[in-house]
């Protein structure tokens, strides 16, 4: 067939699309704007719902994307797409042209920052972290807060970035509720005699075995769940963190001192889509992530004929979620080239 | 009072840091499934005493958790364990046994038992 | 009987400050009124989105609606960008002009507001007069207050104000011109008939009450309002 | 706490606070409780940065206290501010100042509102024409007083006597801040620094030497909540509200409180007073309470006007030891002169005499 596809993002669903491209005997340039491919994955300790270390999921989409029909360049974002008769032209940041039959556009989320939430006060009180920020803490081994100590009682934000117009972010991201559970647990794994709370707004825990990570979380492992959007943070004089939520299943007022505050920082369309979608002409919805063609079955196809999306550019998955989505956009490259093929 | 006209008023905050959490301590030592409560309300809901009394099962659970236990210690006595609510509870949580062991603990740990 | 939602959406501040609630609790964590009196503006605005008249109409009749002290703070934080000391504004609007603000002891203390502040506003021009912040009625203030309050005259020149005269500067007479100008602000927007409501609905409730009712601050329904407190509202 | 985040945050709010030809308008509150202060505005204004400033004699209250206390109609208080807008625009200027933040707020959710809704902007010039014949301009801009402080605090720091500096020790003094509720918490994006982070009173602080101190408690609220103290009833979750700041501060020492709105310091000034003899507890260092100053006295101070000049004497709460620590030069014995023939003392001195 000889048609060549450039994959834009080598992280979970850039790596699937481009080792099942290939495996179809296609041609792929997968870019990836990081020195390294993976993507978040490789910012994260185990993964949700059963604790497994993300190395081995890492391996098998090295492996997967590992093979001579796959060139990978790393330190590429793409700055340009234009269409050219039936293929499409792409300009690299580091103004490299290159052709593409069809491009699947894989540029995953990013992660919310967790300093717009001000009133969070996220990189101004030393003992407020992200999630992101504890898989590092998970990764290094060694959970300490700014005093070099242990926290005694850890405190974990629901929906920081999500489900809130005040960042301008309406929709759910789906996966910070089960991550919460996730990393309270395996906090309790490291610090046993800690106390740890989740401030939630509602458990939106709709994902195989996630309900009975919540249930092992309060059962096994003694988790707290307080029903409440937390309203701030402050810091006290010993670089406590104070935090002040309504507990509204007892309808009052609650306050609590905390040792580290963990916030589950939501998922938003990446600079980088956000970036091709204004170059490209790629449409984009209400939530500012790529818009499919059809949200039930053309959640691949975009409004450009040949361009294709996987995975978390278009809302948030987790990674069975987009590992599936991009075993469909291959399909969907498949059958296009087949029938321009006729 | 007598000179402004008025008294300072005292916060009603919960106040975790300061609140005694023996009574709660004590039910899920003795009955762990006290934890698995999720709030839904099934149990107030289907409620034979909560149909006549300002009684939740759902309410007392929080605030026992909480460690406010003023409300807990006077409701405590309206439930009549019929214990439609252990039929009823999704988590499995021994209900009637929740009410049992809270009625010890507040006799063992609390000087105003009943 | 009126459908009070539909009233309360006449309100401009009811229709920018309620989105559907989600019931997350944020604006009640942060609200001092809650930190001290039994409030919770989380339910408030859960009742009013009810849109149930019944459970309204026991809205404006309650204790509840005066406990704001509408700082905003509820604003800043809202998540659906609802404002509920906005949607309390417009209950406690619609609770005077319906008479409902008398059937509660916070509520009736309006008629204290309305007999201080209000006639300040059109009887000097300023919201509060030195004049007016005796002593006797602000002991809080404490005795610092009690000597400026005694040597004004010469303590507001001393510190180059312009007490009770012409042109500009500080504590300056306001023209009569000009509070003619504000009486018939007062008149055309409403303003006027707002007071006279307040005045009306509270001379009935005095009657109800068996307490004294006169003009001014001297007797027994406004001492009785500005001072009562029966200890019920911060359990 | 890091300073670089806040920086951070405040970098995002950039408010544009006129430069000069500014129509002043007084708040009630302070005419009243902190007359040195706006007389010290316009001197720091006039006399030392040489800017116009103008006052109407003819302006009134913009009945906000009335409005959140809600006996004036949204309908009534927009009409009387629109009265004010039309004696600027009669006066020829475009940049409105006003010294209250109560208007401030008030004038803010005015703007707004008539932004979303232009049928009420237009129903509201009708109102006004009818009731007074007068039409006015929108302000071109619109600052509070103490935008323009912070504007111009380091014109103000060039100029300055006396830091905000402890002369003994050479630390800087651990000031507070606290903003009045309505300057930003409604609309973040009108307040230097925003809703949580304020950079209007910090910005002074900082730029006249001293140290800001942010305390789990900054954000809440002095507790006025008008009809919350208005009516003495009420007056209890008043004072709650300030004990509950005060609590919070107290383990961070501060030397002073600042502040930017008209019922604030006097309510953080008399409450110390009242909690002490409720409850017998004094805050602050050696008993001697917490000083709380208007940011026109702080301003005032450091460029050497003489504190009486400013109405510190009005102050329940001394100020005297902020006055030592700097090394402020002052004289104890004019503290309460007023004339030749009036040498009255307040009560409770006389009687310790």
């Amino acid at each position: 067939m000889g048609k060549h596809v450039v994959v834009i993002g080598a992280g979970v669903a850039g790596m699937e699309a481009a080792g099942r491209l290939s495996r179809n005997g296609l041609e792929v340039t997968l870019l990836e704007k990081e020195s390294v491919a993976g993507g978040h994955i490789n910012d994260w300790f185990r993964l949700f719902p059963d604790r497994r270390d993300s190395n081995e999921v890492r391996e098998y989409l090295i492996n997967l994307s590992s093979d001579p029909k796959i060139q990978l360049k790393t330190g590429a974002s793409v700055d340009k797409l234009t269409r050219h008769g039936s293929s499409y032209l792409l300009t690299t940041d580091a103004g490299e042209n290159i052709n593409a039959d069809a491009v699947v556009v894989a540029t995953g989320f990013s992660l919310f920052r967790s300093s717009r939430k001000e009133e969070y006060g996220y990189g101004i009180y030393e003992n407020v972290i992200s999630s992101a920020d504890l898989e590092k803490l998970f990764i290094s081994g060694e959970i300490v807060i700014s005093s070099g100590k242990a926290p005694q009682r850890i405190g974990i934000v629901h929906c920081v970035g999500s489900r809130d117009e005040k960042v301008g972010n309406l929709y759910c991201s789906k996966l910070c509720c089960v991550t919460a559970v996730k990393q309270a647990i395996e906090i309790k794994e490291h610090l046993p005699d800690s106390e740890v709370f989740c401030f939630y707004m509602d458990m939106r825990m709709g994902g195989a075995l996630y309900e009975e990570l919540y249930r092992e979380a309060q059962e096994k492992w003694g988790v707290n769940f307080i029903r409440g959007k937390v309203s701030e943070a402050s810091e006290t004089i010993d670089g406590k963190i104070v935090v002040k939520v309504e507990d509204t299943l007892a309808g009052r007022p609650l306050k609590m001192d905390i040792d580290m505050l963990v916030l589950m920082a939501g998922m938003e369309m990446s600079e980088g889509g956000s970036k091709l979608a204004a170059t490209s002409g790629l449409k984009t919805g209400e939530n500012r992530f790529f818009a499919s063609a059809d949200h039930h079955f053309g959640s691949n196809i975009s409004n450009l004929e040949g361009v294709f999306f996987a995975g978390t550019c278009i809302a948030p998955m987790n990674v069975t979620e987009t590992i599936s989505h991009a075993r469909a956009a291959v399909t969907e490259v498949m059958e296009y080239f087949s029938n321009n093929n006729r | 009072m007598d000179k402004f006209g008025f008294t300072i008023s005292k916060g009603r905050q919960i106040n975790y840091d300061q609140n005694d959490r023996r009574i709660y301590n004590y039910i899920i030592e003795n009955e762990p499934s006290f934890r698995n409560c999720i709030a839904c309300g099934g149990c107030s809901g289907s409620c034979s005493a909560g149909n006549f009394t300002r009684f939740s099962l759902r309410e007392l659970n929080i605030l026992i958790n909480r460690g406010e236990n003023d409300l807990p210690r006077t409701n405590l006595k309206k439930c009549m364990l019929c214990g439609k609510c252990t039929l009823i509870c999704p988590r499995g949580v021994n209900t009637r046994n929740v009410v049992f062991l809270a009625k010890q603990a507040f006799k063992r740990f609390d000087s105003y038992a009943f | 009987m009126d459908n009070l939602f539909d009233k309360l959406m006449e309100d401009i501040r009811f229709e920018e400050g309620l989105n559907a609630c989600m019931n997350c609790g944020v604006c009640t964590a942060i609200c001092p009124a809650a930190e001290f009196y039994s409030y919770d503006p989380r339910k408030i605005v859960d009742i009013v989105q009810s849109r149930n008249n019944e459970l309204i109409e026991d809205l404006l009749k309650s204790e509840q609606i005066w406990y704001c002290g509408e700082c905003m703070s509820c604003k800043t934080r809202c998540p659906r960008g609802n404002a509920p000391g906005l949607i309390i504004m417009a209950l406690r609007g619609l609770s005077q002009d319906l008479g409902y603000f008398t059937e509660s002891e916070k509520g009736r203390q309006q008629l204290a507001i309305k007999r201080t502040i209000g006639e300040s506003i059109l009887n000097t021009g300023y919201c509060v007069y030195i004049d007016g912040i005796s002593p006797e009625f602000h002991p809080e203030q404490g005795p610092t207050w009690e000597w400026v309050h005694e040597n004004r005259v010469d303590l507001i020149e001393r510190l180059g104000g312009n007490y009770k005269g012409d042109g500009p500067g500080i504590l300056r007479k306001i023209p009569q011109e000009t509070l003619d100008e504000l009486k018939k602000i007062f008149e055309v927007t409403g303003g006027l008939e707002r007071y006279e409501k307040i005045e009306s609905y509270s001379k009935k409730k005095a009657a109800e009450m068996n307490l004294d009712f006169d003009e001014g601050i001297d007797n027994e329904y406004f001492s009785h309002i500005y001072k009562t407190n029966n200890g019920s509202h911060t359990r | 706490m890091k300073n670089e985040g806040k920086k951070a945050v405040w970098s995002e709010y950039q408010k544009e606070i006129a430069d000069d030809k500014f129509f002043y308008v007084r708040s009630c509150i302070r005419q009243n409780f902190f007359p040195g202060s706006e007389v010290a505005f316009l001197r720091i204004l006039k006399e030392v940065l040489g800017k116009d400033v103008y006052e109407h004699p003819c302006h009134t209250t913009c009945s906000g206290i009335g409005y959140h206390g809600d006996i004036v109609p949204f309908e009534t208080a927009m009409t009387v501010v629109a009265r004010q807008f039309a004696l600027m625009t009669e006066a020829g200027y475009e940049n409105y100042v006003p010294s209250c933040i109560t208007s401030f707020g008030l004038y803010t959710e005015i703007l707004d509102t008539w932004h979303h809704f232009p049928e009420v902007e237009k129903k509201i010039r009708k109102n006004l024409k009818e009731a007074t014949g007068r039409e006015f301009e929108a302000p071109k801009n619109l600052a509070h007083a103490s935008d323009v402080i912070f504007k111009f605090r380091k014109e103000i720091a060039a100029k300055a006597k006396y830091k905000l500096i402890n002369k003994n020790t050479g630390e800087p003094l651990r000031v507070v801040d606290h903003i009045g509720c309505h300057y930003a918490k409604m609309f973040p994006s009108k307040g230097v620094g925003g809703a949580e982070y304020p950079y209007v009173l910090a910005g002074m602080i900082e730029e006249w030497g001293g140290q800001v101190i942010d305390y789990p408690e900054r954000r809440h609220c002095c507790g006025f909540g008008f009809r919350q103290y208005l009516v003495q009833a009420n007056r209890g979750f008043s004072v709650a509200c300030s004990k509950e700041k005060f609590e919070s501060m107290q383990p961070f020492k501060p030397d002073m409180i600042i502040t930017n709105c008209p019922g604030c310091p006097m309510f953080l000034d008399r409450w110390q007073y009242v909690i002490n003899e409720i409850e017998g507890k004094q805050y602050g260092q050696n008993g001697e309470g917490i000083p709380v100053f208007t940011y026109e006295e702080v301003a005032g101070l450091v460029l050497g006007f003489d504190p009486w000049d400013l109405g510190l004497q009005m102050h329940q709460t001394d100020c005297e030891p902020v006055l030592d620590k700097i090394g402020i030069e002052y004289s104890p014995e004019d503290k309460y002169k007023l004339n030749s023939l009036n040498h009255s003392q307040p009560k409770h001195l006389v009687v310790n005499v």
